[in-house]
């Protein structure tokens, strides 16, 4: 596939095209970089390092409509995901990405979860590569993903400087460079190669790295290790860990209704870190304490993952060591594990 | 395929009270609203639904009539918290949701030829129900059938005639147990691990099913292993909350097993393997 | 400055006797300028132990946070003092904690730090996003000093200080058994500036200002959990029956947890600033809290977490309470 | 926000039984008319009324809640209104640094014997949030996504 | 199991009150879409026998559970529906009213308004009603028996009243005697009645009755429990004197080697006593104390070779190995009759009291002037802090006043002091004080008062009033603003309002007519029975007109001065109210107590206390139990003590404490109902 060009002047235009679909981008709020649906193209903020909140809500909502029903009456109507129509997120992440493509297992796994996979049918996701590694606690390259990974992606979008390099790499990519034909030009021929020399450089400055191999075999070994209860002594039971991960899935399932006796059936982000997330009705609770919510979630994301799915839910974002509290880090959490 | 979050709507046909208290149990019959559904609807003994009403919420629950009862449902509901009390008030003729069936089944194929003994304490007979009248209804693919259960207090005894009639059938023997004496109780008094001992069911060719409190499993367990049954003749359902049942949720695994998925049956080899299942 | 080798030796002394259980202290975190909560069980782990002003956390929060499994038939709960180290402002957290009786003062021994201020953790991040191998800051005078990959660096400490430090009116600790360093007297007082100038905004304007914000708002509950005055073991807005607010995140239960957060905290705040400091997405929560604060000041010349003594603020009243707004 | 003529406002009030519920009753008695806007929850106490109530009644699209209880010193219970007094100052000015205009949230003393300041009251209330008009932007918008 | 809400709604008519406006059949309508509701109906008039048999029939005939009644105010009739539906074989609290005529028809004259309120009010109501919870109606058994604090004249008529109506009475009082300050007096206005005379025959009732339990030198320790049930716990003073043994002879007080070293209390300190003593000549019980402070063999552990008192009684009542003894008893209702200071009037001190010695309180005057008090009934000019003469001297006969001024509203009326009210007997004693001056001391003594008003209120007061006046006693109206001395008289510098013209007022003695003010102790008693106060101090009832006697603790009563001044008619007629409204509980044995109380759960409180604290009738405690094994505290409710004001429910962050038929459970689905535009 011939690669083509966006200058950064035509940036705005592009956008302005794009916002014929529900165009969702990062933007500016306070010193918070969050992905929005976007209406003016000026609302787009692309000099970003990466978002606190991961686009994965736009695929997964924090709070989604399973069905509405008014009480008494015997008919449910099912969310049309389609209503909400074609969307474009423009300029996520490579890990983002791949987390999707990750999380896109767990919801086709023996039941197909239509409201996900319908919404991600409908989704476009243009990359944007990391020609700098946004964080020093990114470490994509241990899980099998790159600054310019381009898993789940459909276009992969590079910073060249006055322009951006476009790369196709679907179908669904090559569809949106039709649409931005008129922005798009042909690239310069050495371009290829100056962004895999770009891409080394870059996975180069990548600071920190775990060596996955043997970790999911070795954890169910550790149950019983002492280290759980090191490494969560700190915790506070939050969500941030978990919500601000790209690769978390878990939702709650609750009703809501109106005076009126309309209502839905609803799902919303839930986490593992907090208490009442297994709670029985009789008040027992088989993860009591943050040691076995830490260890469930480490063991999740790199043990019963892979077992089911071949693959660890883990991008390596770096956003759970960023944004924790205090600082509990998952890097040295998984060395413990490796030297245990 | 299905939304597998759109629930089919049931009638009740019947409910009543099996238990009183605090906890109280009460079973539903019900049956699809659709009648084409049954055409599509099949379930093992096992089996579990998510049940609800729209408005308050979801709950799983086994299915406790077998296959082999046709045109209707059963559910037996202990009243733990909200769904479980907005469906205590309902009553025959109302209706509520279902989705299902759920997760997997007791391998009752694998189990032809074998003697089977449940022991069962609580509303953890609900499960073991469907077991029983599927060997019933099958009664020549299977050897001995012998049922122990109990409960706190002879009050708290589900099913209460079909054990009736069970215990004066040739079909099966019976044992029954309440916690503490009771005047005019005929049966054994004490906790059901105890019972199992006493009634000492011989582990050739056989199969044991076990389901209730978690303190009562685990002497069960103990107890089963005393009695020379091994890990993979012994066969449990685990309770785990869930929201999905269909694997998505998160929250319902015990190791890297779904309960809504890999379970809720699971037997006591599967089981050793998991810390987790034993917290 | 606090002298890290007194203050070792200080831990070990303490967490060897036989009434400590466990002692909390700071340790260095794991990159860059962290520091983070450290549990000491036994002597042998207070060499990590230490005191700058990058240890931001309170950690009075934890002797709330504790999850008392039950107690295995035959055995006893441990009911051991832990010791734990504070700052001035997280005192107060323990004062308001005692007062509204949540443990008895046996129940904990205090090491008291008293402070000249710690760094907004941010406000270091974004001056020096780059550092990953561990540094340390220091106080030195009105600048921090910065060590990291072999340089230093001299920052004033208007630059890099927590607000809540630049409005501090106890920086030595409220309740201690030992101080760790000499007292600081009180170099900064609070006029809650801030929030009178948001009061005096249009209510359109503040509207729309909270909405900005709030919608912005996850729902981690981070901010709660945090917070050494949210302890309820079970918290009424994760009960479903009755549901005060529901589970979905969007602009009106977002707010409504706000305002419900907020106003528990009424009169109990003690203006740690941790749940601001948590905030994944920047809410300035502190200005809720500061409202209140300010008016239960005003109004009831109330300070939580002062005085042991003082009695709950809204279970009592005064008979010449204010009541110019009541018709 | 701009006035609106037709607005008719909603409002949700608290009242204590044995004074300002008895207050009202009595306007009642007396034939005294007021608007009907206004919805009466009975308490036996104004201390019973959690302040988040209010966020509750303005939640669920109430645009203006009054909490009424006995005078200070003639609480059926002691004290009672004087808690309230003390929550709702501190809820009321909250609410205000908030963005909700201080004539939503008002708080009253009627007696048993003040038929006609109920009528007052209930008049001030309700003409001071027809001049802020309805109170939509916290409303619970549920079904948007 | 409690199935599924099976609600009927009752529309009443009120005749046209309420069908006049509200469209009533339209209201029913809507109730019958609303969930759960199984009948509508409406009726002419819902609270008539057919009306509620309408109910009656529907419980039974389509198994009702919950009743909504839309008519006219609960506070009306909500206990006549309460009736229907227990007659209906249902829990009575089963029941929720919406009030469509008081807050609606009557109110709302415009039909549509009207009716679209009332169907609002009428869902909130069936919203509520689905959840609420079937309440029992608790009785406790009440204890026969009533402890009387404090036996002045209020506790001594209540505690006789009570015993005539064959009740136990416990009634203790803290002096050695009981009598309280009446039995201080000499004469009492306006009748001039002598105190002791109408007095005494009562104090020795009580003493002998046999209903009652009299603890005199003792007080009261603890308190627990609740009405019908308290539990009290006394501490008889030890006297060191066995009172079985004790005849009153006397000859141990004359015998004492301190007699007549202290000064005695009961005098107001004017006379004095020994360290064994009995604190006046008519004392019930008729018992002599040793004082443990002024004993010689007590505070120093020798009175010469051995202690005189001891040798000399041929009773051998004088014991010194006697103690404090604790007595504890059930009872079912108190009565709390503990009476008054007079006001300290060294706290004006431009009175000079406490600096010439011939400025007095009236109540040392009314023992100057007593029979049996300290100059035997002389009205002489006194030289106080004088040591007892050796017994025999001559004495120099002293000097009787010339002229004695009254000044009123010591300590009353006087915000500077912080007692804004009127004592209410300080016209009328002052009066009869300048009578009593004129009578004993003889009719040219100069009698002055000075005054801001004079308060002559009460029967017959006004008519005494007027004699005194006509006996030559001169009234002037005005405030003194300073006493002092000058050569051997007294000068009261005033000014005389009425004329405007200042004065400088010349006399012998001066009496101050002190206020009446709470007892310094009152504190001991507060904390005892967790009492409040009023601005004043004084004890607070439960409501100032209509249950001037009780107190907001159900079985505890207020008698005489304790609640407020009072003159000695008052103080008997509420003692009298307070022992009636003592004994309607012990009468019918069992009381009924507040069903819509709150309730902890225990599992989720985290035992801040913010309820304990702030429950005006302290029904709430901190109790440590064990969850899983870990001691924790928490709240626990006495039912018996909540009144159900919920005030508690809420204070409390963790809505751990909810009160029954008010919680958060049931109110915000109302809320909900009424929120929605
Ligand atoms: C596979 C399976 C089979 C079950 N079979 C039966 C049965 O036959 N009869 C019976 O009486 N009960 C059964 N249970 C337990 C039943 O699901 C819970 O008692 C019920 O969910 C309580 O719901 P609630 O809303 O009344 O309680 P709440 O405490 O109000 O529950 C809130 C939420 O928690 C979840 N939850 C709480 N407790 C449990 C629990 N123990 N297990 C799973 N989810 C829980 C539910 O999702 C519910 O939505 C079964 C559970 C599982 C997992
Ligand atoms: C100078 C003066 C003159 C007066 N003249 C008149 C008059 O002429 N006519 C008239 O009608 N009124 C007169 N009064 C008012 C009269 O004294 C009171 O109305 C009357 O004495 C009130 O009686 P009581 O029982 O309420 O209180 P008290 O007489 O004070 O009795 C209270 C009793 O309770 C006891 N007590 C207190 N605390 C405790 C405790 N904790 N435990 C046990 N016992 C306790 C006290 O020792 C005392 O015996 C006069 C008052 C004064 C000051
Ligand atoms: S690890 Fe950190 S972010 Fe995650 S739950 Fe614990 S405190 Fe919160
Ligand atoms: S982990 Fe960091 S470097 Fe890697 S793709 Fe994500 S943001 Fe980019
Ligand atoms: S920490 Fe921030 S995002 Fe999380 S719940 Fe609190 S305010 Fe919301
Ligand atoms: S609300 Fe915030 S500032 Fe206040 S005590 Fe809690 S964490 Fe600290
Ligand atoms: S309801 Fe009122 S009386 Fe009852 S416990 Fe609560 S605060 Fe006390
Ligand atoms: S206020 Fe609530 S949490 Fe606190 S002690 Fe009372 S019931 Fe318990």
């Amino acid at each position: 596939m011939a690669l083509k060009k966006l200058s950064k002047e035509k940036v705005g235009e592009a956008l302005a095209e794009l916002s014929k679909f529900r165009l969702i981008a990062p933007a500016k709020s306070d010193d918070v970089v969050v992905f929005k649906q976007i209406s003016d193209p000026a609302e787009a903020y692309l000099e970003y390092g990466n978002s606190t909140v991961p686009p994965k809500k736009f695929a997964f909502p924090q709070t989604e409509t399973l069905f509405r029903f008014v009480t008494g009456s015997p008919d449910l109507t099912a969310k049309n995901v389609e209503e909400e129509g074609t969307t474009v997120i423009f300029g996520l992440r490579p890990c983002d990405a791949r987390a999707m493509a990750i999380v896109d297992k767990l919801f086709s796994w023996d039941f197909d979860d239509p409201y996900y996979l319908k919404r991600r049918e409908l989704t476009t996701l243009v990359g944007m590569a990391c020609v700098e590694p946004p964080s020093v606690n990114c470490f994509c390259t241990s899980l099998g993903g790159s600054p310019f990974g381009t898993e789940g992606l459909d276009l992969l979008l590079t910073d060249m400087g006055d322009y951006y390099l476009v790369e196709a790499l679907t179908d669904k990519g090559e569809k949106l460079e039709e649409t931005l034909s008129s922005q798009l030009e042909d690239a310069p021929a050495d371009d290829e190669k100056k962004a895999k020399d770009m891409a080394a450089a870059s996975e180069g400055k990548i600071r920190r790295s775990i060596n996955t191999e043997g970790i999911p075999e070795k954890l169910p070994d550790l149950w019983e290790n002492g280290l759980w209860k090191k490494v969560s002594a700190a915790c506070l039971g939050c969500g941030i860990c978990t919500f601000l991960c790209p690769t978390c899935h878990c939702f709650d399932i609750q009703d809501e209704v109106e005076e009126s006796g309309e209502g839905r059936r609803c799902r919303m982000w839930d986490s593992c870190m907090f208490e009442e997330y297994t709670v029985h009705a009789s008040g027992h609770n088989p993860r009591p304490t943050r040691k076995e919510r830490t260890r469930n979630r480490i063991n999740h994301k790199y043990s019963y993952y892979p077992a089911h799915f071949d693959v660890i839910a883990c991008v390596g974002c770096g956003r759970c060591i960023n944004l924790c509290p205090v600082n509990i880090d998952i890097l040295e959490i998984l060395d413990q594990v490796v030297d245990a | 395929m299905k939304n597998p979050y759109i629930p089919y709507q049931v009638n009740i046909i019947d409910a009543w009270y099996e238990a009183p208290g605090d906890r109280c149990i009460k079973t539903f019959k019900v049956t699809f609203a659709d009648e084409k559904v049954w055409d599509t609807w099949s379930h093992k003994p096992g089996n579990c639904a998510m049940v609800g009403i729209p408005g308050v919420g979801e709950s799983m629950f086994c299915i406790s009539s077998s296959p082999t009862e046709k045109g209707y449902l059963r559910f037996s509901i202990m009243k733990a918290g909200k769904n479980t009390s907005a469906l205590h008030e309902l009553e025959a003729g109302d209706s509520f949701f279902i989705r299902g069936p759920l997760g997997n089944n007791f391998p009752l194929d694998e189990w032809k030829g074998k003697n089977i003994v449940t022991i069962g304490g609580g509303i953890g007979q609900a499960p073991l129900r469907p077991v029983i009248q599927w060997i019933r209804d099958n009664r020549a693919d299977y050897g001995e059938l012998e049922l122990i259960y109990g409960a706190r207090t002879s009050q708290d005894h589900c099913f209460k005639t079909e054990f009736e009639e069970i215990g004066s059938s040739d079909d099966c023997e019976c044992h029954l147990s309440i916690d503490v004496e009771e005047e005019e109780w005929p049966h054994f008094v004490g906790f059901v691990p105890s019972l199992l001992m006493e009634v000492a069911p011989k582990p050739d060719n056989a199969i044991a099913v076990t389901c209730g409190p978690p303190v009562m499993i685990n002497f069960v367990l103990q107890n089963l292993e005393k009695l020379g049954f091994t890990p993979d003749q012994v066969y449990t359902t685990l309770e785990n909350r869930m929201k999905c049942g269909i694997g998505k949720c998160g929250r319902c695994n015990v190791g890297h097993l779904y309960v809504c998925k890999d379970g809720p049956v699971f037997s006591y080899a599967q089981l050793k393997e998991i810390p987790e299942a034993f917290a | 400055m606090v002298d890290v080798n007194k203050l070792r030796e200080k831990a070990r002394e303490v967490i060897s006797r036989e009434d400590v259980r466990e002692l909390i202290g700071y340790r260095p975190g794991t990159y860059g300028f962290r520091a983070r909560p450290a549990f000491v069980m036994g002597p042998d782990d207070t060499g990590e132990l230490i005191f700058t002003p990058a240890c931001v956390n309170n950690l009075a929060s934890y002797i709330v946070l504790e999850e008392k499994l039950p107690v295995k038939r035959g055995e006893e709960p441990d009911l051991r003092k832990v010791a734990v180290m504070v700052k001035g402002c997280d005192s107060r957290a323990l004062v308001q904690q005692m007062e509204e009786k949540a443990y008895d003062r046996d129940r904990i021994l205090v090491l008291g730090i008293p402070c000249r201020g710690v760094v907004d953790m941010a406000k270091v991040q974004a001056k020096y996003p780059d550092v990953l191998e561990m540094g340390e800051i220091a106080l030195e005078g009105d600048k921090f000093v910065l060590s990291f990959n072999g340089t230093k660096e001299e920052v004033p400490r208007e630059e890099l200080v927590a607000d809540k430090c630049l409005r501090c009116r106890y920086p030595t600790p409220l309740v201690y058994d030992e101080l760790l360093d000499e007292e600081v007297e009180r170099f900064a007082d609070d006029d809650f500036a801030d929030v009178a100038e948001l009061e005096k905004r249009a209510a359109d304007d503040k509207w729309a200002y909270w909405e900005e914000k709030f919608s912005r708002c996850i729902r981690c509950y981070s901010c709660r959990n945090v917070c050494p005055m949210c302890y309820c073991e079970d918290c009424v807005l994760d009960r479903l029956q009755p549901q005060w607010m529901r589970r979905s995140v969007d602009i009106s239960e977002n707010t409504a947890y706000h305002i419900s957060r907020a106003y528990h905290l009424a009169g109990r705040c003690i203006q740690c600033g941790e749940c601001q400091r948590v905030c994944p997405v920047d809410i300035p929560l502190m200005e809720l809290n500061r409202k209140f604060y300010k008016d239960v000041e005003d109004l009831y010349d109330y300070e939580p977490g002062t005085n042991v003594e003082n009695p709950p603020l809204l279970s009592t009243f005064k008979v010449e309470d204010k009541e110019d707004f009541i018709m | 926000m701009a006035e609106n003529k037709d607005f008719e406002p909603n409002i949700v009030a608290f009242l204590c039984n044995w004074c300002s519920y008895a207050g009202a009753d009595l306007a009642g008695t007396s034939r005294i008319t007021y608007p009907s806007n206004v919805r009466v929850i009975r308490v036996m106490c104004s201390g019973r009324v959690n302040p988040l109530f209010v966020m509750n009644a303005l939640q669920q699209g109430a645009d203006g809640v009054l909490i009424s209880g006995c005078h200070p010193g003639d609480c059926h219970y002691m004290h009672g209104n004087y808690y309230a007094r003390r929550r709702f100052n501190l809820m009321r000015n909250f609410l205000e640094y908030l963005g909700v205009e201080p004539e939503r949230v008002r708080m009253s003393w009627v007696s048993a014997s003040e038929g006609a300041k109920w009528k007052e009251v209930i008049e001030e209330v309700s003409e001071g949030i027809k001049k802020v008009g309805p109170m939509d932007q916290f409303k619970r918008r549920q079904l948007n996504w | 199991m409690n199935g599924k809400p099976r609600i009927g709604v009752y529309v009443c008519h009120c005749g046209t009150n309420i069908a006049g406006t509200v469209d009533v059949e339209e209201v029913v309508k809507f109730a019958e879409t609303l969930p759960d509701v199984t009948v509508a109906r409406n009726y002419s008039y819902m609270c008539s026998d057919p009306g509620q048999a309408l109910i009656v029939d529907d419980i039974e005939k389509a198994g009702l559970n919950r009743v909504v009644v839309a008519s006219c105010s609960p506070r009306m009739h909500e206990p006549t529906f309460r009736k229907t539906l227990l007659s209906g074989g249902l829990n009575p609290y089963f029941l929720e009213m919406a009030n469509i005529r008081e807050q609606c028809s009557w109110v709302h004259p415009d039909p549509i308004a009207a009716t679209e309120k009332a169907k609002r009010l009428v869902e909130a109501a069936v919203v509520k009603s689905r959840r609420l919870e079937p309440l029992d109606a608790k009785e406790v058994d009440v204890e026969p028996s009533c402890l009387i604090i404090g036996a002045g004249i209020a506790g001594i008529q209540s505690a006789l009243d009570i015993a005539d109506a064959g009740f136990k009475v416990y009634l203790v009082e803290k002096e050695p005697s009981v009598g309280g300050h009446m039995i201080q007096l000499d004469k009492t206005f306006p009748t001039l009645d002598c105190s002791a005379c109408i007095m005494t025959p009562k104090m020795v009732d009580v003493a002998n009755h046999p209903n009652i339990e009299l603890m005199t030198y003792s007080q009261v320790e603890e308190i627990g429990g609740y009405i019908g049930n308290f539990d009290i716990k006394v501490r008889k003073k030890s006297r060191f004197v066995d009172i079985d043994k004790c005849t009153g002879c006397g000859i141990c007080a004359e015998e004492c080697r301190m007699a007549g070293r202290f000064p005695n209390e009961f005098d107001e300190n004017m006379g004095m006593r020994g360290a064994i003593y009995m604190p006046f000549p008519q004392a019930v019980p008729a018992k002599y104390t040793i004082d443990k402070e002024s004993c010689l063999f007590l505070t120093k552990g020798k009175c010469g070779e051995s202690p005189k008192c001891k040798d000399a009684c041929q009773a051998g009542a004088v014991n010194f190995d006697l103690e404090d003894e604790i007595v504890e008893f059930k009872v079912g209702t108190i009565i709390v009759a503990t009476g008054y200071d007079v006001f300290d009037a060294r706290l004006k001190p431009e009175y000079a009291y406490g600096v010439y010695d011939n400025v007095l309180t009236a109540l040392e005057f009314e023992r100057l002037v007593n029979a049996s008090g300290p100059t035997g009934g002389k009205v002489t000019m006194i030289e106080r802090g004088k040591k007892k003469k050796k017994k025999g001297a001559e004495e120099e006969a002293p000097k009787v006043p010339e002229s004695i001024t009254f000044i009123q509203c010591v300590g009353s009326r006087d915000k500077s002091v912080g007692n804004e009210y009127c004592s209410r007997v300080c016209c009328m004693y002052t009066a009869k004080l300048a009578h009593l001056v004129k009578d004993k001391v003889g009719h040219d003594c100069e009698v002055t008062v000075f005054y801001m008003d004079v308060r002559a209120f009460g029967k017959g007061f006004e008519e005494f009033y007027d004699r005194v006046r006509r006996e030559g006693v001169k009234y002037i109206r005005g405030n003194p603003s300073e006493i002092y001395k000058k050569g051997d008289k007294l000068i009261v510098k005033a000014e005389d309002t009425l004329t405007s013209t200042p004065l400088e007022h010349e006399t012998d003695m001066v009496v101050l007519s002190v206020g009446l003010v709470p007892r310094r102790d009152n504190r001991e008693i507060i904390d005892l029975l967790k009492l409040s106060q009023t601005s004043d101090l004084f004890y607070m009832e439960a409501h100032p007109k209509l249950r001037p006697v009780d107190t907001a603790s159900d079985g505890v009563y207020l008698a005489g001065v304790c609640q407020g001044p009072k003159d000695i008619p008052d103080a008997v007629a509420q003692a009298k109210g307070a022992a009636s409204a003592a004994m309607i509980p012990m009468a019918s044995g069992k009381v009924k107590v507040e069903a819509q109380t709150s309730f902890v759960n225990e599992d989720t409180c985290r035992g801040c206390g913010f309820c304990v604290e702030l429950c005006p009738y302290t029904a709430i405690e901190l109790v440590e139990v064990n969850r899983m094994g870990w001691p924790v505290k928490v709240a626990r409710v006495n039912e018996a003590l909540c009144k159900g004001c919920g005030a508690c429910a809420a204070a409390c962050l963790s809505g751990s404490i909810q009160q029954r038929s008010f919680k958060d459970w049931q109110l915000l689905p109302q809320i909900e109902a009424l929120g929605v535009k």
